[in-house]
């Protein structure tokens, strides 16, 4: 449907929903209940919250480097909602909508960004690999988790999350072109919100899209609206079907905004203007798809108070609980290295562990 | 009984698991149609079909990380990097990714996939054709580092490699893939990762060899004992995780110790072995140990390459300074 | 002119001489005075018979693994007689036809396949780079050769050689949207020989054209017949032109085919029928040029002769030259590594030396 | 004379390299605009202009490989990669062309190029962001790997590292990038590579550190000294070449030997230092050497980070068991 008929070299971009929160392609809009909206804007919402807090606790000393995803909630939430539970994602650092969405535990959230591997051992359910710091790096899993999703006979997919920056690096550009060849059940989906820490969109790429970049594959390329919500779902879900029918991987290019910080130790005003900023801030994913639902009627300010006031409690509770985590235990800086100790590792270990008695520590 | 030679008993070895159980796959540069420049993955593309045994695209990164998203989504990913040389695109996904994610994710997550890589000179080869890069997989926490020198050990090592929870690097010693023929078992079995092998027991000296220099090692030491020394030489098959028992027992018996390696010498495999041996043996010294590998120079083009890795009578040279210390 | 108006994706291709000699588009046929045209033709031939008599020497046991070109003589002679001498190359491993052209001498090349590192110590004024192994990393070089020329003012050109193969590589990737980013004075041509090894051109990539990879970079690609030699000239003429000006770099993909063997080590029996090398042995570039040449009068059998028996007399005491070369001196192996030996190279390199005096070698 | 510390002494050596010599250029992701993350590239853009100071795309492999074109088409590349966890894409490039193009062209092509990185722990970071990687470069020959463990070694080193005709790999222990302050010389002046420098005299031991380690050692000695023990400390700078004189010097006089790092322990620099002593020194040990580095794990996040990398604590009490054997 946009899949077939999209021309990534024409320089559009899908938008259903503008961003005063009219539906202004009720042709393409999504089959969505009410209940659904209404928790994709939760979703969204509590997303924000996280953001929010964990930044506060930050500039309090209480937290370490954070990236948030300020801005980009419509383009991880909306193309979360549209793949299924047993669906892989292999994300880059700045996806807390799609972990959100996915089932993640925000106590593994914050355990993770806390400093401790405990939070990547996620419930199994979720489905989502670790956050990948080598940009681009997990482009490759995803390829691969594909690959033996369609060999074992199940009908996963596998949906790998870049930056605008990551398109860069040569991983990749190798993930795309063997998804193409197998006709991988993938979808790739690229977080284009202008900036790779300080570097502009346009110092790191000519094309005039980067969904144009499918030509290099001979593979669907869109460029969506990464701050409509409803143009996120229904592309997301689009290619996924597609993808699931063995047609092959797509790439997604969302349009979006990184309203925040590249990360807690990042000063942007070094290289941006707060205008630009501002301007985005009129085109906020969430507040948009607010708009939406007070003019259907299904949310008002009171549930958005009581929502808000309810999420509020419970992030900062979980994450006084996860302050109260402590330092990750000598031994279980060994015991994964392989599922069975070395003799070697035992025996530093083990030295360590006199040391530390030792020394009273 | 099968009789073969190294690269046969790696694909014999892999025919075995490929039969054995359903979720190993394996692929690379040309090792489908073709069954690999080295032929070692012959007709396991015809006998196992194309989603099994295939040709990748020619991307190193993308071998090793669709191997990680494989492995981690139940599969056994066996790749092969053409030459070890080509192992550098896909570094970043070794260690960054293959080696850690267990890690990482404390348990959750695992990747039990082998790398096999053809590595080492003395075959004449164009450039990057000849290295012996095992340093940089062993200073890198969360791999293994297997090197069989025999056909026989090529089989077990790489089905016990593949049966492995984790990742594994097998290199082979391509300078002995035809070199000659062995007796090898028609069925599956293993021999443990993390085991060194003495081949000969001696008295005065301990070498420490693994594959291609083992051969020359075993000359080496002909020729030494006929001049009436005894020397042990220890297989080391795993490079790490090393084998420092077997190791340190020997070297409290003989007193003096060697290593003999491809590599280039400085912060090579053999400094690791001597601190090994200075850390648990070294009252026992009697001689300085000594290690015996390749210049620290390029790997030298063919016309060059004699001067690069150590031969017979270099070994035998070496080796005698440590005896008649 | 080629360039503006070429649409990758509609999966054409520029040719301007049919495989019988005959020229198809006059319109774009390049001035060439005949002796340009001669030259071109002698280059190719030399090549052929370099080739020729090198899998000779090979089969005789009298050289080490070699990598013919035959077959891609106009892709190769085509492209680089549309460039300078003081432009750069950055080459793979399998262009005869450009290291002739850009004067390099025989014995150069001999001894480079011989196994001795002195064959890379080309004249200065040659300008390629020496030959790459390891696959597509040379076209990184080759952004980092451009960049260099035009910060200093100069106005060289950097081209890159590839194969179809090395379009899979991450490295290929970087370099173009990093020139193209940059919009620097590189020329990228892929040498589509149809194979990578044994690896078809198909599986390799999914991509219509490998000329259509450059608008993953918004640069112009463009698809020309790899054996016609005409067509490799004046397109690469144009990009270098381009390049040149300012205007940044050109994706070239030259569609030809590996008549030969990927190296002597390899059996190409294993992967692909004789009847299609037979079919494409009908679209020989050499012949090709050959039937224009006759055909217009500016060449006849006794110049094919007189030229093939005096290259061949060259070729064969060039090589018999390189035989009597010896191995590379123990000290050569030494002093390149560091523009000055360290301590610990000089002292390897004194115990070598002592170790082959005692030992007589 | 100015006051700067580690980091801004880098910003300095750049600036003055920049305003010495035209070729000199400067990039890597992040280093216009912003003048790199850790500011180390702060202010060159404005002063030397965009094209002599740029972000470079996100990729580490164009970064090195497009110098590496640079470097032979006469310019002076001077690159960062942002963390020395993210050099794996570029090491391809560092070790197949940049460590090569000489021997490669026997002369014709060079690469006078340095590759910048922050390495090393302690400061809580994400991961990737902490490894010591000095062994993987330095077992590689043709490059040169230097280590600055103060604001004037660092002006000095890299000044050297920059008119040094080959390509050196210069890592910055940015624990200490704003550790203290030093005097700094306004103008050009150079250390030289592949010397040693003993920081600190002593009878009964010999230490070798670098980087971030040398702060931590020196606080070690100074406990093991109040209680009457004499130790000499020896600031590596080059990791590769070793300066095997001051080393074998100082072991020869003191007949103790210990080395702390922190990269990991197994195949690390440790190793190769004490294979040098047993190579150089071995009649003169009076104790069997010792290496104090961090464990063969992978780098903790940072709520585990303390039990990887050697403190104080535990750097004296590995000494003591040197001096007390
Ligand atoms: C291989 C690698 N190089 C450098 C970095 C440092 N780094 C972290 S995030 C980042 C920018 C990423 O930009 P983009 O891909 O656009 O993602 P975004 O931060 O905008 O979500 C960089 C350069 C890294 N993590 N990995
Ligand atoms: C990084 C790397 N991986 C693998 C190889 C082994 N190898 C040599 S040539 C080749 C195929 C190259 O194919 P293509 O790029 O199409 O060039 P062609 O041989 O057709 O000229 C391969 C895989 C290599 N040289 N470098
Ligand atoms: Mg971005
Ligand atoms: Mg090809």
């Amino acid at each position: 449907m946009f899949l077939e008929n999209f021309d990534p070299l024409k320089d559009e971009m899908i938008q259903i929903m503008d961003k005063d929160g009219v539906v202004v392609r009720p042709d393409l809009m999504p089959d969505l209940t009410d209940e659904e909206i209404v928790e994709l804007y939760k979703t969204m919402r509590f997303s924000r919250i996280i953001d929010e807090k964990t930044l506060q606790y930050q500039r309090q000393g209480r937290m370490l480097t954070y990236a948030p995803n300020l801005g980009q909630e419509a383009t991880q939430v909306g193309s979360a909602f549209a793949i299924r539970q047993t669906d892989w994602v292999a994300p880059s650092f700045r996806e807390l909508g799609v972990w959100l969405r996915k089932g993640a535990p925000l106590k593994n959230i914050f355990l993770y960004w806390f400093g401790n591997e405990l939070g990547m051992k996620m419930p199994e359910e979720v489905r989502i690999l670790p956050v990948t710091i080598p940009i681009a790096s997990q482009m490759q899993h995803a390829s691969g988790l594909a690959y033996a999703a369609r060999y074992r006979g199940l009908d996963d997919i596998a949906v790998a999350y870049v930056g605008d920056g990551g398109t860069s690096q040569g991983d990749f550009h190798e993930a795309l072109n063997f998804a193409a060849v197998q006709s991988l059940p993938n979808v790739f989906i690229v977080q284009n919100n202008q900036f790779a820490i300080s570097t502009r969109r346009k110092i790191q790429t000519k094309s005039g899209t980067i969904a144009q970049k499918a030509l290099a594959y001979g593979i669907p390329g869109v460029q969506v609206d990464g701050n409509d919500i409803f143009a996120m779902y229904a592309v997301t879900k689009e290619a996924a079907d597609r993808a699931r029918r063995g047609d092959g991987p797509t790439l997604i290019e969302a349009y979006t905004y990184r309203m925040g910080a590249h990360t807690t130790s990042d000063d942007p005003t070094v290289y941006r203007d707060n205008s630009e900023v501002d301007e985005w801030r009129d085109k906020d994913p969430i507040d948009r798809l607010r708009k939406y639902m007070m003019a259907k009627g299904i949310w008002d300010e009171e549930k958005e108070e009581a929502y808000s006031e309810e999420r509020g409690r419970f992030v900062k509770e979980t994450f006084e609980d996860v302050e109260k985590s402590g330092d990750t235990p000598l031994e279980d800086t060994f015991d994964y290295v392989f599922a069975q100790k070395t003799p070697i590792l035992e025996a530093q270990y083990q030295a360590k562990k006199a040391f530390y008695a030792k020394e009273g520590k | 009984m099968l009789v073969l030679n190294l690269v046969e008993a790696v694909t014999n070895a892999l025919d075995t698991a490929m039969a054995n159980d359903k979720n190993v796959v394996v692929y690379g540069e040309d090792v489908g149609v073709e069954g690999g420049v080295f032929r070692a993955t012959k007709g396991l593309q015809e006998k196992y079909g194309a989603e099994r045994c295939f040709d990748s695209i020619l991307a190193e990164s993308n071998i090793v990380g669709a191997g990680i998203g494989m492995a981690i989504n139940g599969l056994k990913p066996v790749v092969e990097i053409q030459f070890s040389g080509f192992m550098f695109p896909a570094f970043n996904q070794i260690v960054t990714h293959a080696a850690r994610m267990r890690n990482r994710t404390r348990g959750l997550y695992t990747v039990p996939m082998v790398i096999r890589m053809p590595y080492g000179g003395g075959v004449r080869a164009l450039e990057h054709h000849s290295e012996s890069l095992e340093v940089l997989f062993a200073h890198t926490a969360g791999l293994k580092i297997v090197v069989p020198s025999t056909p026989y050990d090529a089989k077990g090592l790489l089905l016990a490699a593949i049966a492995d929870p984790d990742p594994v690097i097998f290199m082979e010693p391509k300078r002995i893939y035809r070199a000659f023929k062995q007796e090898v078992p028609e069925e599956y079995y293993t021999i443990p990762i993390g085991k060194a092998k003495v081949l000969k027991e001696g008295k005065n000296l301990t070498v420490v060899a693994w594959g291609a220099m083992v051969r020359e090692t075993q000359k080496a030491i002909e020729i030494l004992e006929k001049e009436g020394h005894s020397i042990e030489l220890i297989d080391l098959r795993t490079i790490s995780p090393i084998d420092k028992e077997t190791i340190l027992a020997s070297v409290q018996k003989t007193g003096r110790f060697a290593v003999v390696h491809e590599a280039a010498t400085t912060f090579g495999p053999g400094a690791e072995l001597i601190t090994t041996v200075n850390e648990g043996a070294f009252l026992y010294l009697e001689a300085p140990p000594k290690r015996v590998g390749s210049n620290d120079t390029i790997v030298p083009l063919p016309k060059g390459e004699h001067h690069y890795v150590p031969d017979t009578d270099y070994i035998v040279s070496e080796l005698r300074t440590v005896l008649e210390f």
